[in-house]
């Protein structure tokens, strides 16, 4: 309660609640509030010669190329791209957390273990893995979460190690030892709260990154399929009209940003609230 | 108000400073003046958490903006008023014409640069020498701090550096470039005796070539006695009385002051008895019969660096420690003296496994050579560290109440609400107040923070603690005050300590037996009487020598 | 030292194995056939299958991998299914353009995030940081295609400062490293912003100041190095993400580099390409990795003692 | 008509690599037309139209049963390493185009030579088929009457090598090629740019018009447009892509750009008659009523037409009389109810993933929901949907946009065999509605054997039936005949027909800059 009222006082905080509030409604709300179906290939959507139309007083935020209207598919994109943006990138960043502090923490034989199976990790062609995940399995949002998922989560654990292995050395963590704390205390109440940082810088920017690698995977057959909206996804399929029709680019790039941006000034303030170093700024 | 008339070098004027908290703005600094007169030395004593540093780093300009900010006042240094110099200009006026002393040496040194390069480069920065000649003003002024290896020592990192050479390197640092005002926040605080009166000579001795003035920040009366020209009290965040040194030791008006010099200890004062005072009321359990020790120490060896390491780089550092054997039985006090770098914190470390070592350590009748983590555990329950660097063994992230109840916590004693009464019980203990408990580390001063990490060690009611300089940051009052708990602590429970300390008089105070350290080997140890009334090793005798009294009077440092 | 590098040799070389061994096996596993692909449309059934056996692709799992291994460890990649030629050939005519914008393009992100990271850092909450940190999500949140894109409409055809696509000159490497720099600096800027404002407030930073050292000198000799080790490990992550992705830029900016390779021999399953240009980038991320692993003690003496 | 200018350098530029320029091995659209280039063959056809020539040979005489093909091979022909094409390089070249070794994809299309089975399956590398009695005369025997031979020897996979530069290139042949065509390879710089010089001693006069053409390749095909209105690029041979197209044909110059042709082309969707419910033909008649295929042109911008059958309009046999199923969603959904399935189905309509084959699909998507079918899209990677297509009992619908490229040859029968005939209805082939019927496959064996060109105009009429008859069947949505844009600089002289050749894609041969 107290960090909420904290952060209502902020504007940033205040902005980035109110945005994220309103893509979520967005997305639980989008069967009332979209004007046409998300698939709904109009015959008039389009001009005589095949073009998209700009926006308009009938067509909000204007048509894509198949004459479909481009406000409702964000409305309704909003839907798969919060799983894949909050669900797939926050599991990355979870697991990449774990794994990078684990590896970075624990001596020996096991952290060194864990790091090098994180290098494999990395250095095996993730594209690869979904492309024969699509060819295999029935690609759905939930596959598509779980791809984006184990793809992402490697590059965390990178970072995280290497932060992990400068904060063991401080001189804290010897006095947590000599008190008795177990390796998962340590690991759990006093290194993983200086991960914060970090883990805020991805699970924010990542939520934008994510969006994008869905649409991705789409091209390569293991996102959601069409005509199913997502943000990354209308993007993609019309981003070398950005020239003839910019809006098709410019909206669901704008609320790919503006969702990002929001997340991470809730994150920021979050971060700031939790961390007493900076208690006190305003 | 002094009367003195020469010209002040410095002069503060009604300095308030303030505190953002999340309750609120609270004056952390009332009204506070004084004059800094060219060429003397001013000595700031007061109680921890009185507002010394605070003072120091307004001057500075080095407040952290965050948290806490110049509310009016003026700070003047010739024509120039500090508060509302431009960054700029002061820039020029830190270094140069003030320099400053840190109070945590640990955290106050740049872990990533090399000794050598942050001194040469306050030297390049303010004298500009050429290219080879900073470095040998560095090794110089590493010399002149009484550094040994200063060559070697230039291209190693702070945390390779034991707490006393740390606290050297940033004197050295600070003195480097001449300054016209020194600051120095409790610069002798880590330091044992001899290299503690060495540095007050140098001090002195800037003093005169230059004309410096010095601001010294100190609990210690003996050091205040040794060096002031001119003493300010300090208490609450004000300056409660202020006069010539003589004058205030002399003749004290405030009760405060009273209080502070009655509690000063002296060398020598127990002379004649074989055990420490008894605060309690208790009748003692301890002598009759003489239980097995609770901590035992054999051939105990220490080298840092890791094999590989030490294998390729072709040089094998001399061991930090090497064959030290003692004995500790509960109940019983072991201080451990000797001068900086000497091995007295690789020792306590080493003794509860922290750091790898070879050589047989039994604690409790459990030898813990090669215990894991999880074997160590009921271990760690019966024997304790307060480690030197308070601030640094502190977690940044965890408020304090969260901290002192951490051992709890992870030896799963008591339920939340017990753990919450502890905690308010620990803090009174160590003189804090229970509403503490809330902040963080860094909104405390270092005296301050150094209670804590006693507090965190008596959670567990351990039977052996090793104390690390624990009390060396608390100004006479609180000092005694949690030297008395350790005490009465060691009388009701058969507390042991392995008590890590420079300052002799306390060691006196507090001991049973005494190890004198050299070097990394025990040069004399044994009854706190026979080394402090008749110590063999020359060594020895040269720290009880150097000892400052607390008389200006009798200035024995020159 | 010496000892620890020879170690995580052996230990690449195990990765390799391994990632060699996965690839493999995920190859082996995809339902699409390369000689069905080389064949076409009109080939016969017997075409079909003869070409299935000259490329061994009828012998089981085991038996094709280890030729392939065996062929490895020869130092032979292979030959391309496709193009009928020598894969190492094919990679190394590749590898120098891959190289090069991957050093612009890491060059550009990282000087750039940390320019706006400092200052972003240094600007705290202020208006400054605000559009800085604006800039950063702008970056990250951009279609490569659609950047890339607009920066050659910009520089290349409407000012005609840089050539619109090849590779030779320096004017060459501009625009494609922009795009990437500009696409991935939102990352570093981020990740330095964080990692400052932490080592802003530590204690060394006041005894630095205290020395009367210029801001610039605080924040470049004694904050950054502090705050360096994450980014350090972001570089190693990067030239993993540059082998192998930046498809896009190479194919908007006509760039010869391997990921154009890739790309090709994956629509084609033109197996002994992707397995080669897989091993080569996973070579190079796990020497960026150890590169990064060796750095990060350099930088931070306290992890040396491990 | 302006006549062609000679001289002139020209650069065109592609998206992909060139794959290989060994005639033997390539196959695919970018490359097929540098390999025409660079080699020649016994038969040829005049630039921009599908009328056969003959090329390295001078005179040619077919035997009346069908079976013998005599060739008399043009004197004095070189290949470009200064030795002259005699005819045992021509029986060299096509055993090695059968030979399994080579692993070409090609080796099928001489199936009706005498020996094939032999060297096609590893027992002889020599056709006895091939007769060489001198160096400048090659007999053909052939085991069945083929209607299709000459368009055989006309097809990359016949050009003739020699043997000596394919033994020195070691297996890579592909990268240095040396034949005896219009042009000479002179620089390839790998995933950058090939230059090729025009054959001095080509053997027809004033052939090729222009001195040299350079390929860039790795270029986006937008980026290639730019470049192409900027004049740096002359010919962009990925064409114009959708989102560009409706920009540059209304700008002041579209028209001097757009090459717009008509190429042997139909999409078209497999039904697969193995899979429920399209094994009822009351239903895949019903869909083939339900696409509205006008929309569907729209979407592309008017380059493409509706399909009514398998067969181009530009392909001899095509029927302009039939009508095919017109679009009727009323009838359709009637039909369904008569074959059980009043509410519909759900199924799965697979498709490549580039622009526009994913649009297209979800546009055929919703014209399947008006009757009530389901149909869940799959945009896979090419090679993906090639593999569910050849997977019996997996893919039930097939969008083949992208995929059903260009003829290899201008005649009906190369529209049969691989894909609607029982040959391809196997597991690994390209026949994805898994049709057969014997009956057809007896009809079109009969119209191949129509050799002698006197019957050409029946032949192409049986052919023109039996497409036609399949309809009745209708194990195909025929969907739309893409035509197929180029995008040249306005300097680029020559007919659109020679952008878009019904043979090659560019006839480099024929293309001449003006001035
Ligand atoms: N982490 C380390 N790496 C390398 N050398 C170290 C390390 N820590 C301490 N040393 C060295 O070991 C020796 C003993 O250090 P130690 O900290 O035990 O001294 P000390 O007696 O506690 O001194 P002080 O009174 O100044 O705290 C010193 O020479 C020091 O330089
Ligand atoms: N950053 C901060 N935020 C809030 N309060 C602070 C902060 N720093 C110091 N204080 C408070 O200001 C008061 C004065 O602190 P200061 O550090 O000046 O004490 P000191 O006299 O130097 O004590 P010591 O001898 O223990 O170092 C203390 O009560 C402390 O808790
Ligand atoms: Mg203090
Ligand atoms: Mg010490
Ligand atoms: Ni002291």
């Amino acid at each position: 309660m107290h960090v909420l009222k904290t952060m209502l006082r902020q504007p940033s905080a205040l902005f980035g609640l109110i945005i994220v509030t309103v893509v979520v409604l967005m997305a639980l709300g989008a069967p009332w509030i979209a004007p046409y179906s998300p698939d709904n290939q109009m015959f008039d959507g389009l001009s005589i010669e095949g073009a998209p139309l700009p926006p308009s007083t009938r067509f909000l935020l204007g048509t894509d190329t198949l004459g479909r209207d481009l406000f409702s598919r964000l409305l309704f994109g909003a839907r798969t791209s919060l799983v894949i943006g909050l669900v797939a990138n926050g599991i990355a960043v979870a697991i990449g957390l774990l794994v990078g502090v684990l590896s970075g923490y624990l001596r020996g034989a096991v952290g060194g273990l864990l790091m090098r199976f994180t290098d494999l990790m990395m250095a095996f062609p993730a594209l690869l893995l979904a492309i024969v995940l699509a060819a295999l399995l029935h690609p759905s949002l939930w596959i598509v979460a779980m791809v984006i998922a184990l793809v992402n989560w490697v590059q965390v654990a990178r970072i995280v190690y290497t932060e992990t292995r400068g904060l063991v050395e401080r001189d804290f963590i010897l006095a947590e030892r000599s008190l008795g704390a177990g390796h998962l205390r340590i690991l759990f109440v006093h290194i993983l709260p200086h991960l914060m940082p970090t883990a805020i810088v991805w699970g924010t920017l990542g939520i934008a990154t994510t969006v994008l690698l869905e649409a991705t995977l789409s091209f390569l057959g293991i996102g959601v399929q069409p005509p199913q909206p997502s943000w990354g996804n209308i993007i993609f399929e019309s981003q070398s009209y950005f020239q003839a029709a910019p809006w098709l680019v410019f909206f669901p790039g704008a609320i790919i940003l503006l969702t990002a941006l929001s997340f991470n000034l809730v994150g920021d303030a979050l971060r700031d609230i939790l961390d007493p170093t900076q208690r006190g700024r305003g | 108000m002094t009367m003195s008339a020469p010209t002040p070098i410095l002069t503060v004027r009604n300095l308030c400073v303030d505190a953002r908290t999340p309750e609120g703005r609270q004056r952390v600094l009332h009204d506070v003046s004084f004059d800094l007169i060219s060429g003397e030395t001013l000595c700031i004593a007061g109680e921890s958490g009185s507002g010394k540093s605070v003072t120091s780093l307004s001057i500075m300009g080095l407040l952290p903006k965050a948290s806490l900010q110049v509310a009016s006042g003026t700070i003047r240094l010739g024509e120039k008023d500090l508060v509302a110099l431009s960054n700029r200009a002061m820039r020029s006026v830190r270094g140069g014409d003030i320099a400053m002393v840190f109070q945590e040496p640990m955290t106050s040194l740049n872990p990533v640069m090399s000794i050598g390069a942050q001194l040469t480069e306050a030297i390049r920065e303010h004298q500009g020498p050429e290219g080879g000649a900073a470095e040998t003003i560095a090794r110089q002024m590493l010399d002149a701090v009484h550094i040994t290896e200063p060559v070697r020592r230039l291209t190693q990192y702070p945390h390779e550096l034991s707490g006393g050479m740390r606290q050297r390197v940033m004197i050295a640092m600070a003195l480097s470039c001449r300054p016209k005002v020194l600051i120095a926040d409790e610069p002798t605080t880590a330091l044992d005796v001899t290299v503690q009166a060495q540095i007050l000579k140098l001090m002195r001795e800037l003093k005169q070539e230059f004309g410096a003035s010095i601001i010294l920040i100190t609990h210690d009366m003996g050091v205040v006695a040794q060096m002031a020209d001119r003493v300010a009290v300090m208490q609450n965040g004000r300056i409660i009385e202020q006069g010539d040194a003589l004058s205030i030791f002399e003749n004290p008006k405030q009760p405060y002051t009273q209080e502070l010099l009655a509690a000063v200890p002296r060398l020598g004062a127990h002379a004649g008895n074989d055990a420490p005072p008894r605060v309690s009321a208790i009748t003692a359990p301890s002598v009759s019969v003489s239980p097995a020790p609770i901590l035992q120490v054999r051939n105990l060896d220490v080298t840092y660096g890791s094999p590989v390491r030490r294998l390729f780089r072709g040089m094998l550092p001399a061991a930090a420690v090497s064959e030290v054997s003692f004995e500790l039985r509960p109940g019983e006090t072991l201080g451990l003296v000797g001068e900086s770098g000497s091995g007295k914190s690789t020792t306590g470390k080493a003794v509860l496994g922290l750091i790898p070592f070879t050589g047989h350590v039994v604690i409790d009748g459990q030898n813990i050579a090669g215990l894991s983590a999880r074997q160590m555990r009921p271990v760690r329950r019966s024997a304790q560290m307060i480690f030197q660097d308070p601030y640094a063994s502190l977690d940044p992230r965890m408020a304090v109440g969260a901290a002192i109840a951490e051992p709890l916590v992870i030896h799963g004693l008591g339920d939340r609400s017990e753990r919450d009464d502890r905690v308010a019980e620990l803090l009174r203990h160590v003189g804090l107040q229970p509403d503490a408990a809330t902040r963080y580390p860094h909104e405390f001063s270092g005296g301050q923070r150094q209670r804590i990490c006693i507090a965190r060690a008596l959670a567990l009611q351990p039977k052996l603690i090793v104390a690390d300089e624990s009390v060396a940051a608390l100004d006479v009052s609180v000092r005694a005050r949690v030297l008395d708990l350790m005490l009465e602590l060691q009388e009701t429970m058969g507390l042991a300590y392995l008590f890590i300390s420079h300052d002799m008089a306390v060691v006196e105070r507090m001991s049973h037996n005494v190890a004198v350290m050299r070097g990394g080997r025990i040069v004399e140890m044994g009854t706190r009487r026979a080394v402090f009334e008749n110590p063999q090793d020359d060594y020895t005798k040269a720290l009880m020598a150097a000892v400052p009294i607390p008389d200006p009077r009798a200035r024995h440092i020159a | 030292m010496l000892l620890l590098v020879l170690r995580r040799l052996l230990q690449t070389a195990l990765i390799l194995l391994g990632v060699a061994a996965i690839t493999f096996l995920l190859l082996y596993a995809l339902p699409a056939d390369p000689a069905r692909m080389i064949a076409g449309r009109s080939a016969t059934a017997q075409t079909v299958a003869n070409i299935r056996r000259e490329l061994g692709l009828d012998q089981p799992f085991p038996v094709q991998f280890w030729t392939y291994l065996h062929g490895i460890l020869q130092g032979n990649l292979g030959r391309s299914y496709a193009q009928k030629t020598d894969v190492g050939a094919l990679i190394m005519a590749r590898l120098p353009a891959t190289l090069i914008l991957m050093a612009a393009g890491i060059f550009v992100e990282v000087v750039l995030g940390l320019i706006l990271g400092i200052i972003a850092a240094l600007r705290r909450g202020g208006p400054v940081d605000r559009v800085v940190m604006m800039a950063s999500f702008v970056g990250v949140s951009a279609p490569q295609f659609v950047v890339a894109l607009l920066l050659l409409y910009v520089f290349a055809v409407t000012l005609g400062w840089f050539p619109m696509s090849g590779f030779g000159s320096a004017a060459h490497v501009v625009l494609p490293a922009a795009t990437l720099g500009i696409l991935g600096a939102g990352w570093y800027a981020r990740m330095v912003r964080s990692a400052m404002i932490d080592v802003l407030n530590q204690d060394y930073v006041r005894t630095a100041r205290a020395k009367g050292l210029s801001s610039a000198r605080i924040v470049l000799r004694h904050a950054l190095p502090n705050a360096l080790l994450p980014i350090i490990a972001m570089i190693g992550i990067d030239i993993g993400q540059f082998m192998g992705g930046v498809v896009v830029v190479e194919a908007v900016y006509g760039w010869p580099g391997i990921g154009q390779l890739a790309w090709q021999a994956i629509q084609q399953v033109d197996i002994p390409i992707i397995m080669g240009v897989t091993l080569v980038s996973a070579l190079a991320i796990v020497l960026g990795n150890l590169l990064a692993d060796i750095i990060a003690p350099l930088i931070d003496p306290r992890i040396r003692a491990r | 008509q302006e006549t062609p200018k000679q001289g002139g350098d020209v650069l065109i530029t592609y998206k992909d690599d060139i794959a290989t320029l060994d005639p033997a091995v390539g196959y695919d659209w970018v490359n097929w037309s540098m390999i025409k280039s660079l080699y020649s063959r016994l038969m040829d056809y005049t630039p921009g139209t599908p009328d056969l020539i003959p090329s390295l040979a001078e005179t040619f005489d077919v035997s009346a049963d069908g079976l013998t093909y005599t060739f008399k091979l043009r004197k004095g022909v070189k290949f470009t390493n200064g030795r002259e094409v005699i005819a045992s390089d021509v029986k060299y070249s096509i055993e090695r185009a059968v030979n399994p070794k080579t692993q070409g994809p090609g080796a099928g299309f001489f199936g009706s030579i005498k020996g094939y089975e032999d060297v096609s399956g590893g027992r002889s590398t020599t056709l006895e088929g091939i007769e060489t009695p001198d160096d400048a005369t090659v007999i053909f025997h052939l085991s069945r009457p083929d209607a299709t031979f000459l368009h055989v020897l006309a097809i990359n996979f016949a050009s003739v090598v020699p043997h000596e530069a394919v033994e020195a290139a070691g297996g890579d042949f592909g990268k240095k090629p040396v034949g005896s065509g219009t042009f000479i390879l002179k620089e390839w710089t790998i995933g950058q740019r090939l230059v090729f010089e025009r054959n001095p001693d080509y053997f027809v006069k004033e052939m090729p018009h222009i001195d040299k053409f350079t390929v860039e390749v790795g270029q986006e095909p937008l980026v290639a447009l730019l470049r192409l209105q900027k004049g740096e690029v002359d010919i962009a041979g990925d064409g114009i892509p959708p989102a560009k197209f409706l920009e540059i044909k209304n700008s002041p110059d579209g028209a001097k750009m757009i090459v717009d042709g008509e190429q042997l082309h139909t999409g078209y969707v497999t039904l697969n008659t193995r899979i429920k419910p399209f094994d009822n033909v009351k239903v895949r008649q019903a869909v083939n009523m339900a696409v509205n295929k006008e929309r569907i042109t729209r979407i592309l911008n008017g380059r493409a037409t509706a399909a009514n059958q398998p067969l181009p309009p530009a392909m001899p046999g095509y029927d302009k009389s039939f009508t095919g199923y017109v679009y009727d969603v009323a009838k359709a959904k009637a039909l369904l109810a008569e074959a059980g399935f009043p509410d519909g189905f759900q199924t799965v309509l697979y498709s490549t993933n580039t622009d526009p084959q994913p649009r297209i699909a979800q546009a055929i998507q919703q014209d399947l929901a008006a009757i009530g079918v389901k149909a869940e899209v799959r945009a896979l990677a090419q090679s993906n949907v090639i593999a569910a297509g050849g997977t019996e009992g997996e893919a039930p619908m097939i969008w083949s946009g992208g995929m059903a490229w260009i003829a290899d040859f201008p005649d009906p029968s190369n529209f049969y065999g691989p894909i609607l005939g029982c040959a391809g209805a196997v597991s690994g082939g390209w026949n994805w509605s898994w049709y057969c019927n014997a009956d057809l496959d007896r009809r079109a064996v009969a119209a191949d054997s129509m050799s002698d060109p006197a019957k050409t105009i029946d032949r192409a009429a049986a052919w023109g039936k039996i497409f036609t008859d399949i309809m009745a069947d209708a194990p195909w949505i025929p969907v739309i005949n893409e035509r197929r844009v180029v995008a040249k600089a306005a300097r680029m002289g020559g007919s659109d027909k020679i952008y878009v050749d019904p043979t090659r894609v560019i006839n480099y041969d024929a293309i001449f800059v003006k001035q």
